[in-house]
């Protein structure tokens, strides 16, 4: 069972990947599929390992933009959702520009930030990765802050801590697990609005652009083999996000 | 004054005080913004960067362009909302039915939750715009009888795309919430697997679902504009995006307006589903985020 | 409502009417890819349309716009539209790709890109970019301006920041000074520029506030709007092949249809449901007219010289991952002049003057956000 | 005994879990003991003694390892789709977007009875544990005791012959508790089911048992079977002498000493 | 009583709350009470009587509505700042991130203690409740019983002369509560600290106390005030005669029933 089970989490979704590709691969020999519609597995694999370093490079550019937006949507999300959490109006004051925040396209958003702060500097696109990450971190953090139990409310109240020191003993370690998770879905969403973005503006790096130029000389295979970039990019953030937040999760079970 | 009431004053409050943020930056920042260095640190306040709050509103009452006919903007610009969030209404529909079905899937056999789950997430980090342009390729090769892949629909199913991924992991999420003596007091009945579901699994779930729900809503309405600009749909917010950018530099206040059109529309259909939460009170016990 | 203000088409039931009482022929559907959204950019088409001439050769013409992510050779291979609209440099890359289409009229004769900067830049040309910012859509439309550098030895590192910026639908970029030189089509982009207001006069900023680097002058042009058709059905089905004669027929009699009366087919391009303000669609369908006209050798034909410079520029134009546009020739199959210089025989025949020798462009005053 | 008497039979059986953080459990090792129908026995023991999982093995919610258990003679898997016996779980497990009576209805509903009469069946029910009244309301807006009531009439429902509470009074305070416990005693004599009835309180395992049951931990194994025989349930009982003496011999027991002759008296 | 031998003071308390949903709940009535320094005073009632609200009044934790309270002679807000009482709930209440240690000397860490006096004061109490090899485990690496023992520690890291505790045995096992009694009774001996102790339990109540305080809900008041004053507290008392006197004392009055003479007799 406990083999079993190890077997389960590692081998079945593997099993599940290898059989789509080889399906996909079998179909798109067997209807002599164009690249343009479906390129093979194979063809995007072969394109990927030519293409290694450019894609590693676009795929740095891309990623520190995602993980710089990613800090400072973290970094903000946290600190509004305490200070929400400490002015009970600030939080109700929060709420319609939360919920417009929540539903600006990328798209939309991108312009304006490079009008904002240059279309040359990589700042727009770092901060349209911060909006896109503050929304989640906001609400997840500011859950996790009104999760804390009435029992240690009372025993910080008891103990007369100020209101700081009830943020720093009770309230904010308890929300830890809470901001992670808000982490774990930034993290991934970091990345793609990073290189969303990089269709308005900035330095012409990134994958974002290599997927278009590639795509615009009818170069899908190369095209794909950047997409894959950009999942694998996508991949190692949310791997290590979730990673923090089940190590989180696991060091407080149980109470 | 009832919770409600003050909670909309409030919220009043807050948008009062961002536009005024926003008014007294403009105002006080210089034209090219607060630099370190050669670092835009804070936004340039020039008109076209950030145009007066009210340049943006004033704009709404006149004509889209100077054309005889021209409708006027606001107008123009809840035309294209309706437009869009009818597409995304569809897109929602289908990702939250695929969402439910996969979750579904998943609670009833583990193995099929480890096979696929991994890949569930990773789906999410396929940039959409990348995709786009490929289910508008996938779409046009469809063709049944007089039936014919339209544009719309592409753009559909990629909002279904990006709305079906918090609601297969949250309704998962809800569906294995029973505590397990509820599940054992069905067992105890002999209950069959259909059973469960309906009377304790679904019903249960709820509190998880709804949250999940208004994201869908959200990602349906993102991934609506973005493939609207990405395959070029007329019509809707995404394509007057596009287009009032060749604007932007003319008639800056212009090209806030789709912008606008966006947020309601993302609004409003939260208001939608809320909606749906009204109906499924019963079953409501706290919000679990998504 | 919205979706099919989408696809400009002749309405289609009423000419099946028409046909059957004046006892001509069912009217043939065909479908045409642009490569951007409806503008002046592509007036000869929807003047065509408007004007009845596609009826007047038996076709039923649906036009396509395109989109950021939609390419149009791929659309047209893919057997989405009949024919598609696109710059012939991108397209030799997609022919390498294994894309079998062919360039049976080149509407464009001129290049409209250009690099433009301020006045007071510094930048008089190409030479000038090394250290600076310059911009590019990217998408296959930066191949002339790569060019451009490399004929004045300049290359991507040597930009600042070693590559180009991103510049997107707007030219806030260029107007905040983000770009020192940006990319700008003179139809629309430049346009953009001279609808702003200067805020050191308060007045729209002049021509005489701008550089502009034009690649028809320096030689790094390369051809742009031309007509694609399906090689593999041109070359087994005859009746494509008479499609694509009437198609570029009624295309170019609407690119002189445009030539005389601009302000007409601004209108037109407008109710085909186009935003653009009234003055800037104007000028766009003025500037076209320019790249069209006066005609070397008729509206569309190919000419040889033209189509060798790009062909020689796309192999030589290294983009940022360091290989070429193409590395081959294209083949044979890649350009004909058999179905436009029928269709120009033809015009001709009518007493359509497909040349416009006498063409002189309009005035055109722009206002403040194109209005 | 004979067959028909016995209403749960276990011999000699273990249980062992096997999980992934724990390794191997020995939840239950060697343990026999028959329950003869209408007989009221309890399981004590400290927690992790497999109170649970021995009533859990019973109504086949869970799986021996070896041995045996019968249910009236049949498989507990049997037993349990022939719903021979009515469950009750330490909280009371109502679902709460259901109405007192809808939640009481549940396995009647579950197994299909007709619409009239589960109206009657819940009726009677609802008389039965005083919450006639209530019948419209939702389980938050009742008290603890009212909905482990609730409960208890769920498991009522289908007449069952064969009763399993696990801990169903461990919510409640002391005073709504010994409330719970007569009302019981009353339901047990009207239907005349057995009952394994599983806690942690010696005076309840006392006051309500024909035997009970004792069992020590790290293996789960059965130490003594105490009988206990009152007599008459009532309130004066649980002042009665004969009371704390069942509450003494459970309580050393429970402790694992010897009972010494001296401190029997000093009991006393 | 003199000023200084009294602990706490309720002088005719009132407290009324005013919720949304269930409108106005009168939880206290007229509720008076002095708790003499050292003295070990139960609680016991019905659940929703007012128990936890009186204790919570005395912690500043509530306010009341009108009466009077003071505990060493100041208002309830002056003796919480001046950190005067310790206090323990039902739930250990430990914050699961911090290790054992760190655990008892979080008022310390809030009351700004040097780290020398913390240590030293957190290893003399790990060594009083008999955990010291568990100092650097987390919470969630121990027993309900040693959670609630850390809890304990915790409540008295700053020697308070008043402990305030609700229900802190309500969560354990019959067994480790007794044994948990047993320590308390131990620990209270030796500081000499005032307790009020809210419980459910009948026998936890006179087994530990000097005063039973019964209080009966709707309004919550106090009902009677029973004197056990057993003397020495030993494992043998539990099953001591006087013992069970208490208890059925306690039983009655909670009951509300006049102890008639003939009961008594039967009683033993
Ligand atoms: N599903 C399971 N997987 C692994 N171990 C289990 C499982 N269920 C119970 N156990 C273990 O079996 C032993 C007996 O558990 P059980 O729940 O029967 O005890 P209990 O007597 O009911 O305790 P309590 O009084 O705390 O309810 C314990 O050590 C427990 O940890
Ligand atoms: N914050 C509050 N708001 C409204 N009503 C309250 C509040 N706290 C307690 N009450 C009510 O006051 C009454 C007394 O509650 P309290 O918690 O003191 O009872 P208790 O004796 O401690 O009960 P238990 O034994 O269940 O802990 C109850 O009716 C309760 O519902
Ligand atoms: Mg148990
Ligand atoms: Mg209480």
């Amino acid at each position: 069972m406990n083999a079993g089970s190890t077997a389960r989490t590692f081998l079945a979704p593997v099993a599940l990947g290898v059989l789509a590709i080889a399906l996909w691969q079998a179909l798109v020999v067997a209807f002599h599929v164009e690249p343009f519609l479906v390129p093979s597995p194979f063809g995007i694999a072969g394109a990927f390992t030519d293409g290694a370093s450019n894609i590693l490079t676009a795929s740095m550019a891309t990623g520190l933009n995602a993980l710089i937006g990613l800090a400072i949507g973290a970094v903000s999300g946290v600190f509004v959702a305490i200070m929400a959490n400490a002015l009970g109006f600030l939080d109700r004051m929060l709420v319609p520009l939360v919920a417009a925040l929540a539903v600006i396209p990328i798209v939309a958003l991108a312009p304006i930030f490079y009008a904002m702060f240059g279309a040359a500097a990589e700042t727009g696109r770092q901060l349209v990765a911060a909006v896109a990450v503050f929304v989640p971190m906001y609400l997840n953090t500011l859950h996790g802050l009104r999760q804390a139990e009435p029992v240690h409310r009372d025993l910080m109240r008891s103990y007369a801590a100020t209101k700081e020191q009830t943020n720093r003993i009770l309230l904010i370690p308890g929300a830890v697990p809470y901001v992670l998770t808000g982490l774990k879905i930034g993290s991934s969403l970091a990345v793609i609005s990073a290189l969303i973005a990089e269709y308005f503006g900035g330095p012409a790096k990134g994958l974002g652009r290599a997927i278009t130029s590639s795509a615009a000389a009818s170069n899908y295979t190369v095209a794909w083999a950047y997409v894959l970039g950009a999942v694998l990019l996508g991949a190692v953030f949310y791997g290590v996000t979730a990673a923090l937040e089940s190590f989180a999760h696991r060091r407080r079970s149980g109470r | 004054m009832s919770k409600r009431a003050s909670g909309v004053l409030w919220g009043i409050a807050g948008i009062v005080a961002a536009l005024g943020l926003w008014e007294g930056y403009k105002w006080l920042g210089p034209d090219d913004g607060v630099m370190i260095g050669d670092l835009i640190v804070l936004p340039r306040t020039t008109d076209i960067a950030m145009p007066h709050t009210w340049d943006v509103v004033a704009r709404l009452f006149e004509p889209v362009t100077r054309a005889e006919g021209a409708d006027v903007l606001w107008w123009a610009v809840l035309q294209a909302a309706a437009f869009s969030l009818g597409i995304a209404a569809l897109g929602w529909l289908i990702g939250v039915t695929f969402g439910l079905a996969l979750a579904l899937l998943m609670q009833r056999w583990i193995t099929a939750e480890s096979a696929v789950l991994p890949w569930v997430v990773l789906s999410q980090t396929v940039p959409l715009i990348a995709i786009a342009p490929l289910v508008k390729r996938w779409g046009s090769e469809i063709t049944i009888g007089s039936f014919q892949w339209e544009n719309w629909m592409s753009v559909a199913v990629i909002a279904s795309y990006l709305a079906f991924f918090p609601v297969a992991v949250s309704a998962l999420r809800g569906l294995k919430s029973p505590e397990a003596a509820d599940v054992d007091l069905f067992t105890a009945y002999s209950a069959s697997w259909w059973t469960t579901l309906l009377k304790l699994r679904l019903p249960s779930s709820v509190p998880y679902l709804m949250p999940s729900l208004r994201l869908a809503a959200a990602n349906a309405v993102v991934g609506t504009v973005v493939a609207e600009v990405s395959i070029g749909l007329g019509g809707g917010i995404g394509r007057m995006i596009i287009e009032f950018a060749a604007t932007a530099s003319g008639d800056p206040a212009k090209t806030y307006a789709p912008i606008l059109g966006a947020v309601l529309i993302g609004l409003v259909s939260a208001g939608l589903v809320a909606l749906i939460g009204v109906g499924l009170r019963r079953y409501m016990r706290g919000e679990v985020p998504a | 409502s919205g979706g099919t203000d989408d696809e400009a088409s002749a309405d289609s039931s009423s000419s099946a009417g028409a046909s059957e009482d004046t006892g001509v022929t069912e009217l043939k559907a065909v479908s045409v890819q642009l490569q951007w959204l409806t503008q002046a950019q592509f007036a000869c088409y929807y003047s065509a349309l408007d004007q009845g001439y596609y009826e007047d050769e038996g076709l039923d013409v649906t036009i396509i716009p395109g989109a950021v992510d939609i390419v149009p050779i791929d659309v047209l291979t893919s057997g989405g539209a009949d024919f598609a609209v696109s710059w012939v440099p991108k397209v030799l890359g997609s022919i390498e790709q294994g894309s079998a289409v062919t360039d049976v009229a080149q509407i464009f004769e001129r290049s409209g890109t250009m690099q433009v900067a301020f006045a007071d830049s510094g930048i008089t040309s190409a030479a000038d970019f090394a250290g600076k910012n310059i911009g590019s859509w990217g998408y296959g439309n930066e191949w002339e301006l790569i060019a451009g550098m490399q004929a004045n030895g300049v290359t991507l590192a040597d930009l600042n920041g070693g590559s180009t910026v991103q510049q997107a639908f707007d030219m806030n970029a260029f107007i905040a000074g983000d770009i020192d030189a940006a990319q700008a089509m003179t139809y629309n982009e430049y346009a953009q520029v001279l609808e702003t207001i200067n805020p050191d006069t308060g007045e729209l900023y002049t021509e005489d506030d701008l550089v502009t680097i034009n690649w028809n002058d320096e030689g790094t042009a390369m051809l742009q709007d031309a007509i694609w058709a399906d090689s593999d059905r041109l070359a087994s089905d005859e009746d494509y092949q008479a499609t694509t004669t009437s198609f570029i027929k009624g295309t170019i009699k609407g690119c002189v249809y445009a030539k005389d009366d601009p302000e007409s087919a601004a209108d037109i391009v407008t109710a085909a449901g186009s935003t653009l303000g009234t003055s800037h669609q104007l000028w766009m369908a003025n500037e076209v007219n320019k790249l069209i006209f006066p005609s070397t050798s008729g509206v569309g034909h190919i000419n040889e010289d033209q189509w060798d410079q790009t062909v020689e520029l796309a192999m030589t134009t290294v983009n940022p991952e360091g290989s070429t546009i193409i590395t081959t020739e294209p083949p044979e199959t890649a350009y004909t002049n058999d179905y436009v210089d029928a269709a120009l025989a033809e015009l001709t025949d009518e007493g359509v003057d497909v040349y416009g020798e006498d063409f002189t462009p309009i005035e055109v005053t722009l206002n403040e956000g194109g209005e | 005994m004979s067959e028909a008497r016995i209403a749960v039979h276990v011999d000699k059986v273990d249980k062992i879990f096997t999980s992934r953080k724990a390794g191997e459990v020995h939840a239950l090792s060697d343990v026999s003991l028959d329950v003869a129908a209408g007989e009221f026995v309890s399981l004590i023991g400290p927690s992790g003694c497999g109170k649970s999982t021995l009533m859990r093995l019973v109504a086949d919610l869970d799986s021996i390892t070896s041995g045996e258990i019968t249910v009236f003679g049949k498989t507990p898997e049997q037993a349990r789709k022939d719903q021979d016996y009515g469950i009750a779980f330490q909280q009371a497990g109502l679902l709460p977007w259901r109405s007192v009576r809808a939640n009481i209805e549940l396995p009647l509903e579950i197994h299909g009875w007709e619409a009239r009469d589960k109206k009657e069946r819940s009726d009677e029910l609802l008389e039965l544990i005083g919450l006639a009244d209530f019948a419209d309301h939702r389980p938050d807006q009742l008290s603890g005791g009212m909905k482990q009531r609730v409960a208890i009439a769920r498991s009522l429902a289908e007449r069952p012959r064969l009763l399993l509470m696990d801990e169903p009074f461990g919510a409640l305070d002391e005073i709504t508790r010994e409330h719970m416990q007569n009302e019981l005693v009353a339901l047990c004599q009207e239907t005349g089911a057995a009952v394994i009835f599983v806690t942690h309180s010696i005076p309840e395992a006392v006051f309500l048992s024909d035997r009970v049951v004792v069992m020590s931990p790290r293996p789960g194994r059965i130490t003594e079977i105490i009988d206990v025989k009152l007599g008459e349930r009532g309130e004066d009982l649980r002042e009665a002498a004969a009371f704390y003496d069942g509450v003494t011999a459970v309580r050393t027991a429970l402790h694992g000493e010897t009972p010494a002759g001296a401190r029997g008296v000093e009991n006393r």
